[in-house]
């Protein structure tokens, strides 16, 4: 498998190491019912059959956390962008976290 | 037959290989020298601190940090490229690199000449030896002096930088790793013969002592 | 050996042609008989060279069995090769390139190969069809393993594994390329050279010794010339060109992600031995941008009784013996086959000088030029017959029916056709299924790996002209992908040659066992049987039957034996289907994959700045993850390493020793928001610690049980400098790496890891000051008051050497950390010893270490087992309840917040003789030793010379409310039941008294 | 027909004609008692003991492909009751204590081998967790054997001890564990089953639920919807797509394990070996092949296929440990698809849903649960309370904390 580090050029998987599901967003930790949040968030998973998006930390080259889409049914990779300029900056996720997803 | 990394036989794992022609008599396919005279330091952008940044280094040493995988050198510095908006800078003959960078004010700085063993490779098969140790394509068409890639090599995370179109190399690897990578090398090289032109930093570096 | 006059000719060799080097003799040995054979022959051919028809004994029954392919399909002519420490059983004899002392030894049959007691299991073929063990052998139950699985085990298995390690090396490569061709027949040829010439970086790959494919087996002419010749034209205009790489003797055995093809070169095995500093085998990762499978195409069996006879082999397989290797394997044959092209095999093989008996074709019109040519050749044409028995210990004869009319006809070949079968197994890796092609009677490829494409007869194109048309435009249109400008290409000429087909599989009316898998002994009945059974699936019939599945995994068994299924369920072929192909194309040697990591060298080893300072003083080094450590520093005259560490442990404890610590993680942070993260990631607070302090810090993680521990230190206002625990350096680092880049990328912190360039030495015991005090430069105050407990101070030592100096203390002695430059860790221990030797200064290992820490209670790996909770390690007020940290919110959930969750104690022998041991578990005293009375165990014990004890630290359920209760320390596996006293986890100055000093 | 010598040698004597199909292929029936979905071990085996325990005939095991064509089928098929927690230890050993009468119950011979599991270690902190292990293991009645170097040589004499990277010190042994044929143990249960009235429903999927409100009234499959007053869910690898059907999301992942077999060999390998200090453990079947595998490949995939840096990885393993593997040849690799749990340990469960039970988080470990499972989800089916050994598998155990984390990696599937 190989993927197509933003920054590294195209790298096998084997210089990565993966982390899973890139969707649930780390729930604000002060807003009521936080703790159903993070159980969500920690736990529970889609686990789809098909087109994903998962977090890859490229480890061995430039150490930047990728965020990744693959189908994980063919493995077939689309894309990766670095997790810095995707990920929601500071706001914490509205209380309840994201049950909606 | 001359010694060889053969699994059966090892060299002690725990020294790195001695100076000297290894593997394949006759005129050695790869050459590599330790480099012990090198000033190193990671440089990382503050938030917003990139243009800054460059602009003092472009300033201090005439360099124009590079976007990407690459190196960029002048008057002896030289920066290569790791992340975004992080680099390794080198240089010889500059003891207090890191005090120098961090005197511009742009950026973190962080002392590393120790956490790195150097090698310059070069040799007529140099290019052969490394496509058995680095799963990047290295062809000249691809990669070519100025580029570098930061990778696992047989289960060693390097660096690894082309120097010159002959094609010559410069890798880093983990102090720590310096005698086994050694003997990653020599068991790369061996069909080739390899010539390493000094002992380098092993745990008896510059030192010759050891219980033998 | 010494070969025989190279004017000898074997019996069987053909006085001309072949691509064989007739004027060297290579001498070889097949169960200890010498033969000969040439440069450019195969074992098998040699073998045939030299009469030689019985070569090997099959599985179940161990009938007779000889060569009956040329090629990887081989399902019978499996020997072991080689000796010893290289023996390598079940190797194929029809690839197995010869070399001058060849040792082949037969296997599976004992006493001997023409005498094997074993083939009674013949006889009682009726009692053993498909998935007879399956329903026996269980009375009585206590008979199975005494009795019955170690006689199946004896017999099963083929060939034996050799008996010492691997004295061969191996390596791996990684290749990338524009193109990557899958073999090098007509269809490949063209592909490579297409690309080749329109530019592209292109890698032939070719399994076998000869590059050329069918060309080199059969005798039809490209331009105007014979094939071979065209085929080594073509060869040499590749191995011109700088951008392509032309690799024989290279399997591709498997299609990955990514356009990354497993390929494996074997270098060296056709050498007595690999040649210096040369590897037996290479592993290529080769990435391709395209892919090109010109694997060409194998020819199938018909099956009917005796078929497994040594005699009866492929009729393309007696082709190539005749055209590429000289050598009539049989002196008068027969054909039997369904498709024309088994008809220019037979004048193929009659042009080279094999006697023909007749060709039998099943179909009863037979093309007339085709019959035409056979009268020229003075050749019986037979059609609308089939084979309905054969017989001779060796092939001597068959029977054959036409039209209700039975015939002997007496032959010592029979070759057989019953069509040919793309070789389209690297299609299927990615799970792609096979369509039935009912034109060709074939399966042809279906989807495929993303770019890779089958080409010439692996795509069904089975003729030489549209192999090379196929080839050529294959070629054509992987580099127009890539973006490269093709010149158009002129195809070579040459015939595209009769090939039709009519579908057969099964002489049901014949006599005797008719073998489906050759191999595994799997006969027409046994397919019958599954179908009575109900295992009619093809995965069903497959694991039920076991077809297809030994060496050769159905090369030429699989659809004849899905099509006689289908006959029975009359489902058609095509409903049927295939089981799915696996890689490897081909078994691929396991030392292939491992390369040069093994023994030693499996994993790369980390030495610590002090590895050789340590190696002169003596030290004995222990694997911790990748580092080697010192664990401790016998002198002479100490016997037991107890007397060792109990040495260095009271010597810390009186005066001063050191130890390197250089393995912690260190983690650079800089940047405005440095504190603000760490409050985030550790459970108590770094904001606010002073510039010039250390604070220990325990992080979670997100569910709240411990990650890591370690001290953080304040360098300057916005610069930190972390330590976590040696086993999870590089763990700790991805997860803030995490933290910053994923969850909070607004945080102004930039991370470098310093692991590696500084060495530290932990300097312990009340002489410390003292010996610190003589390193540091001029102008360095060590005093308590400018460098208290835990301070921190950025100075030099030894004359300029940069040094951060840490007063912190692991040992619970007065203690410092003293961090150089790692080049310098050497010099810093000489300088220390050679500093504290008025004291009496004591090198230690990681052993006293443990005592150390154990005594001051201090937690370590074996407490942060990711099992425990800061609370259960006695460290839960750390946490600040001002803050968020990481792992706060799901730490207190009820599972984790039980008080009465295992926490941590100490434990010391009530009988103080008594030694304890890790992995004890902790029982009330005097109830049954029972899972419901477990209540904990011993995480970490030492002997503590200071108290004259063992102790121990341990998880104990409610620990800390029981201190003084006695508990039972239960440790079956070593024999150890005692008393233990539950106490504080602190053994020694619990008010730290020694490390404030 | 019973299965015995006898009717084997009377077949044989009669050219096999007296043979029946070992299970019925009926049409699905409008409506059952339980619908078990998914055909592997663990299905059959609920199927069976339901109709055998339980006297509940009336059931269906419904199968999307051929029975035995998930994780049942390509395993490594070891077995062993060597747990650490007592939310496993107590199950597992109920297994046991099932595949040691398996065969006579079932009246088919699944080739239950007690050859011994051996578990290396490297090092004192691994002994002594080993130890922990072992008498964990003892605390339960089970039988556990921490050996010493010596003690590891005298039953594998050719292991690396002399050049090994991390030299073996030692290893927990139990002697009760081993292996026993994959198949035959799907086919077993199938039989089983099926003799007992269980209708087993091949190429038949599972595409949708049938509900009341919240409650679960059978499934829509390909063969048209089939109703059930309860519904088990035993689809191993495919837990999340189908309980997704009943709108679940679960502290599930579905990750790729390779597995691997060699040509066959003369006996070579007596027991299962694992090596401590890499990823790779070996076993040689009854037909010879050796069977090995190691660490699972680590992202998420439905593929049933792995890639080469862990068939890499595995052959290092195993070459540290038997370098004179070197020249025996690997003859084919595959993968499956497991349900790993958020703690690496299983569930068996009801769901939010009423009518619908769920078995699942087998991870790489389910194999040797197969018969304890079974036992558990018929008896959870049947009664709606949890069998005593595996109470401590609830679905509720990761909002509660009562986490059954066996490695103590936390919420990371692809580490357990
Ligand atoms: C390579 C590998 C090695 C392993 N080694 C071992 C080992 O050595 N020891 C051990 O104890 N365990 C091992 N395991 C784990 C073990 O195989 C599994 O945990 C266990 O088989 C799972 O239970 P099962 O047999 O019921 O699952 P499966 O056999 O996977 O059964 C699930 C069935 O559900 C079917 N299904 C899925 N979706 C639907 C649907 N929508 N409708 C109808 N049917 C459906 C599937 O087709 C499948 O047949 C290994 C697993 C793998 C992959
Ligand atoms: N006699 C017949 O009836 C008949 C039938 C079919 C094909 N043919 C002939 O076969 C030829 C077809 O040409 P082609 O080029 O398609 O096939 P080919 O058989 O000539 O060449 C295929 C080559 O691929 C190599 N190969 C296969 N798998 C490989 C792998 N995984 N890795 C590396 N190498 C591998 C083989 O060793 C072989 O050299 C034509 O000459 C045609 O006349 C004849
Ligand atoms: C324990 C075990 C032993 C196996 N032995 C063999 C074997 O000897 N030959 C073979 O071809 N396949 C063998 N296989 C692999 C199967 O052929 C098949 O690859 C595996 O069951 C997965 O199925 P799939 O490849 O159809 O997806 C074995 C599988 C298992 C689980
Ligand atoms: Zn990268």
């Amino acid at each position: 498998m190989r993927i197509p580090c933003p920054f590294c050029g195209s790298r096998d998987a084997h210089e990565f190491s993966y982390l899973g599901d890139a969707t649930p967003r780390r729930p604000d930790p002060a807003a009521p019912g936080a703790e159903a949040a993070f159980f969500d968030y920690v736990y529970l998973r889609d686990n789809p059959a098909g087109a994903f998006e998962e977090w890859w930390y490229h480890a061995a080259g430039c150490r930047q956390w990728l965020k990744v889409a693959r189908d994980t049914r063919t493995h077939a990779i689309t894309g990766a962008v670095l997790a810095r300029d995707v990920a929601a900056p500071a706001a914490p996720t509205p209380a309840g976290g994201e049950t909606a997803r | 037959m001359a010694e060889m990394s053969s699994p059966a036989h090892p060299l002690s794992h725990t020294r790195p290989i001695p100076a000297g022609h290894h593997g394949r008599p006759g005129t050695a396919g790869v050459v590599a020298r330790w480099r012990e005279d090198l000033a190193i330091a990671t440089l990382a952008a503050r938030h917003g601190g990139e243009a800054a940044l460059a602009a003092a280094m472009d300033a201090a040493f005439g360099l124009a940090l590079p976007a990407g995988p690459k190196a960029a050198g002048a008057n002896g510095v030289s920066a290569l490229g790791l992340a975004p908006r992080r680099w390794l800078v080198l240089a010889s003959q500059r003891p207090a690199l890191a005090a120098e960078l961090a005197g511009l004010g742009g950026g973190a700085v962080t002392e590393q000449s120790d956490g790195y063993a150097v090698l310059d490779l070069a040799g007529p098969e140099v290019r052969a030896v490394l496509a058995k140790l680095v799963a990047v394509d290295l062809d000249p068409a691809v990669f070519s002096t100025g580029d570098v890639v930061a990778s696992s090599l047989a289960h060693i995370g390097a660096v690894l930088w082309q120097t010159g179109e002959e094609p010559t190399y410069r890798l880093l690897v983990g102090t720590s790793f310096a005698a086994a990578f050694s003997h990653t090398l020599l068991a790369a090289a061996a069909e080739y013969g390899l010539d390493l032109a000094d002992a380098g930093r092993g745990p008896e570096a510059g030192r010759g002592t050891g219980r033998g | 050996m010494s070969p025989l006059p190279a004017n000898r000719r074997a019996a069987n060799r053909l006085a001309a042609g072949g691509r064989i080097d007739r004027s060297r003799t290579l001498a070889f040995s097949f169960d200890g008989r010498r033969l000969d054979g040439h440069p450019g022959d195969t074992l098998a051919s040699a073998l045939l060279a030299n009469g030689v028809k019985l070569v090997g004994r099959s599985f179940k029954y161990h009938r007779p069995r000889g060569i009956v392919s040329a090629g990887p399909e081989e399902p019978n002519a499996l020997v072991e090769l080689r000796g010893g420490a290289r023996r390598e059983p079940n190797s194929r004899a029809t690839v197995t390139e010869l070399f001058d002392g060849l040792e082949a030894t037969s296997q599976n049959r004992w006493p001997s190969l023409a005498l094997d007691l074993l083939s009674v299991n013949g006889l009682l073929a009726p009692f053993l069809g498909a998935g007879f063990y399956y329903k026996t052998f269980m009375w009585p139950a206590a008979l199975w393993e005494k009795l019955y699985e170690p006689a199946i085990r004896r017999a099963a298995g083929l060939g034996r594994a050799a008996e010492a390690a691997d004295p061969d090396s191996y390596e791996k490569v990684n290749a990338f390329c524009d193109l990557l061709v899958i073999g090098s027949g007509p269809a490949g040829l063209m592909a490579a050279r297409t690309a080749a010439r329109a530019g592209a970086r292109v890698i032939l790959a070719e399994e076998d010794f000869l590059p050329g494919g069918r060309l080199n087996a059969e005798a039809l002419e490209v331009d105007g010339a014979p094939g071979h010749l065209f085929a080594a034209r073509t060869l040499a205009e590749l191995a011109g060109l700088p951008n392509v790489r032309l690799m024989t003797r290279t399997t591709v055995f498997g299609v990955y992600d990514g356009g990354t093809y497993g390929a494996v070169e074997k270098v060296s095995d056709h050498l007595p031995e690999p040649g210096p500093f040369q590897p037996r085998q290479r592993l290529w990762r080769i990435v391709a941008r395209r892919a090109i499978l010109a694997a060409g195409a194998t020819e199938r069996p018909i099956v009917f009784g005796g078929n497994d006879r040594p005699g009866v082999m492929a009729a393309g397989a007696v082709q190539a013996y005749a055209n590429r290797f000289g050598v009539a394997a049989a002196r008068q044959v027969a054909v039997f086959a369904n498709n024309d092209g088994a008809w220019r095999a037979t004048f193929e093989a009659r042009t080279a000088g094999l006697g023909v008996a007749a060709i039998i074709d099943v179909r009863s019109e037979v093309p007339p030029a085709l019959l035409a040519r056979a009268q020229a050749l003075g050749i019986r044409a037979i059609p609308g017959g089939v084979v309905t028995a054969t017989r001779g210990r060796t092939l001597a004869g068959i029977e054959i029916t036409v039209g209700g009319r039975r015939e002997q006809i007496a032959v010592d070949g029979l070759a057989v056709s019953g069509g040919w079968s793309p070789n389209l197994h690297l299609t299927c890796h990615h799970g792609g299924r096979p369509v039935w092609d009912p034109r060709l009677a074939a399966f042809v490829p279906g989807s495929t790996p993303p770019g890779l494409e089958a080409a010439g007869a692996a795509a069904g194109r089975l003729t030489l002209g549209a192999a090379l048309r196929d080839g050529l435009e294959a070629g054509a249109r992987a580099v127009a992908d890539i973006g490269l400008i093709v010149h158009p290409i002129e195809p070579p000429k040459a015939e595209d040659e009769p090939a039709g087909i009519a579908a057969f599989w099964h002489v049901a009316a014949s006599r005797g066992p008719a073998f489906v898998d050759q191999q595994n002994d799997v006969t027409a009945k046994d397919i019958a049987l599954a179908h009575k059974e109900g295992f009619r699936s093809v995965e069903h019939l497959k694991r039920y039957t076991t077809l297809g599945m030994a060496t050769d995994q159905g090369k030429t068994s699989n659809v004849t034996g899905l099509a006689i299924m289908a006959e029975l369920t009359g489902a058609g072929i095509e409903a049927t289907g295939t089981t799915i192909f696996r890689p490897p194309y081909t078994p691929v040697a396991l030392g292939v994959f491992a390369g040069h990591h093994r023994g030693r060298e499996f994993r790369p080893v980390r030495l610590t700045p002090t590895h050789g300072w340590a190696e002169r003083q003596g030290a004995v080094f222990i694997e911790t993850g990748p580092w080697l450590r010192a664990q401790y520093f016998p002198r002479p005259g100490e016997t037991d390493w107890l007397e060792t560490v109990n040495r260095e442990v009271k010597a810390v404890r009186a005066s001063v020793g050191m130890i390197d610590v250089s393995t912690f993680g260190k983690i650079d942070l800089q940047g405005p928001d440095a504190g603000a993260f760490l409050d985030r990631v550790y459970i108590n607070t770094f904001s606010t610690l002073p510039v010039g302090k250390a604070r220990y810090g325990v992080m979670l993680r997100e569910d709240g049980l411990v990650m890591d521990d370690g001290t953080t230190a304040r360098l300057g206002e916005s610069h930190y400098v972390m330590t976590t625990t040696t086993a999870n350096a590089a763990k700790v680092f991805q997860h803030l790496e995490f933290c910053l880049q994923v969850l909070w990328p607004e945080l102004d912190v930039q991370m470098a890891s310093v692991s590696e360039q500084w060495a530290q030495i932990a300097l312990a015991g009340p002489k410390a000051r003292e010996v610190l005090a003589r390193i540091v430069d001029a102008g360095t105050d060590v005093s308590d008051a400018a460098l208290p407990f835990m301070g921190v101070l950025g100075t030099t030592v030894l004359g300029g050497v940069p040094a951060r100096l840490f007063r912190v203390s692991f040992s619970g002695e007065l203690g410092y950390e003293i961090a150089v430059p790692a080049r310098q860790g050497e010099r810093l221990a000489e300088a220390l010893m050679a500093a504290g030797a008025p004291f009496g200064i004591t090198p230690y290992g990681i052993e006293a270490l443990g005592v150390m820490r154990i005594e001051k209670g201090h937690v370590s790996g074996n407490e942060l087992s990711g099992q425990t909770t800061a609370a259960d390690l006695g460290l839960g007020r750390m946490a600040s309840t001002r803050k968020d940290h990481i792992g706060r919110v799901m730490a207190a959930r009820p599972g984790l917040a039980d008080p009465a969750r295992p926490s941590l104690v100490g434990l010391k022998p009530v009988d103080g003789a008594a030694r304890l041991r890790a992995g004890a578990h902790l029982l009330p005293p005097g109830v049954p030793a029972t899972t419901a009375n477990d209540e904990g165990y011993i995480t970490s014990v030492a002997y503590s010379p200071h108290l004259g004890h063992w102790i121990g630290l341990g998880l104990l359920a409610r620990g800390p409310q029981r201190l003084g209760e006695r508990v039972r320390a239960y440790d079956p596996v070593r024999g150890g039941d005692l008393e233990v006293e539950v106490c504080a986890p602190c053994f020694l100055d619990p008010k730290g008294e020694r490390l404030r000093g | 027909m019973r299965y015995s010598v006898l009717s084997l040698l009377l077949n044989g004597l009669t050219g096999q004609r007296g043979w029946r199909p070992a299970w019925r292929e009926p049409n699905p029936k409008p409506a059952y008692d339980v619908i078990i979905v998914g055909g592997g071990g663990h299905g059959l085996a609920t199927a069976y003991y339901l109709a055998r325990q339980h006297g509940i005939r009336n059931v269906a095991v419904i199968e999307k492909g051929y029975i035995g064509s998930g994780n049942a089928g390509r395993n490594t098929t070891i077995i062993r009751s060597n747990y650490l927690l007592p939310g496993n230890e107590p199950f597992y050993e109920w297994s046991m204590k099932l595949w040691e009468g398996l065969e006579q119950e079932l009246n088919y011979n699944a080739m239950v081998s007690q050859r011994g599991v051996l578990n290396l270690y490297h090092s004192d902190a691994q002994r002594d967790a080993y130890a922990r292990r072992g008498n964990a293991m003892r605390l339960h009645g089970v039988d556990s054997e921490l050996l010493d170097a010596e003690g590891v040589r005298a039953m594998y004499p050719f292991l690396d001890f002399a050049n090994a990277r991390f030299p073996i010190r030692g290893g927990l042994l139990q002697r009760r564990g081993g292996t026993a044929r994959h198949d035959a143990v799907v086919w077993g249960y199938a039989r089983a089953a099926d003799a007992l009235g269980v209708d087993i429903l091949q190429n038949c999927e599972v595409t949708g639920f049938l509900s009341e409100g919240d409650a679960i009234t059978g499934v829509e499959t390909t063969r048209g919807p089939v109703r059930a007053k309860k519904v088990g869910l035993a689809v191993a690898g495919s837990t999340s797509r189908v309980a997704g059907k009943a709108g679940l999301r679960l502290p599930i992942e579905s990750h790729v394990l390779q597995a691997f077999v060699s040509e066959g060999l003369k006996p070579l390998i007596d027991g299962v070996v694992t090596f401590g200090a890499g990823h790779f453990y070996i076993s040689q079947s009854d037909k010879g092949g050796l069977v090995f595998g190691g660490d699972i490949d680590g992202y998420n995939s439905y593929a049933q296929r792995g890639n080469l840096p862990v068939i890499e990885d595995v052959c290092e393993g195993g070459m540290a440990l038997m370098p004179r593997l070197g020249r025996v040849r690997l003859l084919r690799h595959w993968g499956g698809i497991m349900d790993m749990s958020m703690d690496g340990s299983p569930i068996i469960d009801r769901t939010p849903r009423p009518g619908l039970y769920l078995n699942a988080g087998w991870c790489y470990g389910g194999f040797k649960a197969t018969p304890a499972s079974g036992w558990c989800f018929a008896h959870l089916l049947a009664r709606d309370e949890a069998h005593e050994t595996a109470r401590a598998m609830r679905l509720d155990r990761f909002r509660t904390g009562h986490l059954i984390d066996e490695k103590g990696v936390g919420a990371q599937p692809n580490l357990h």
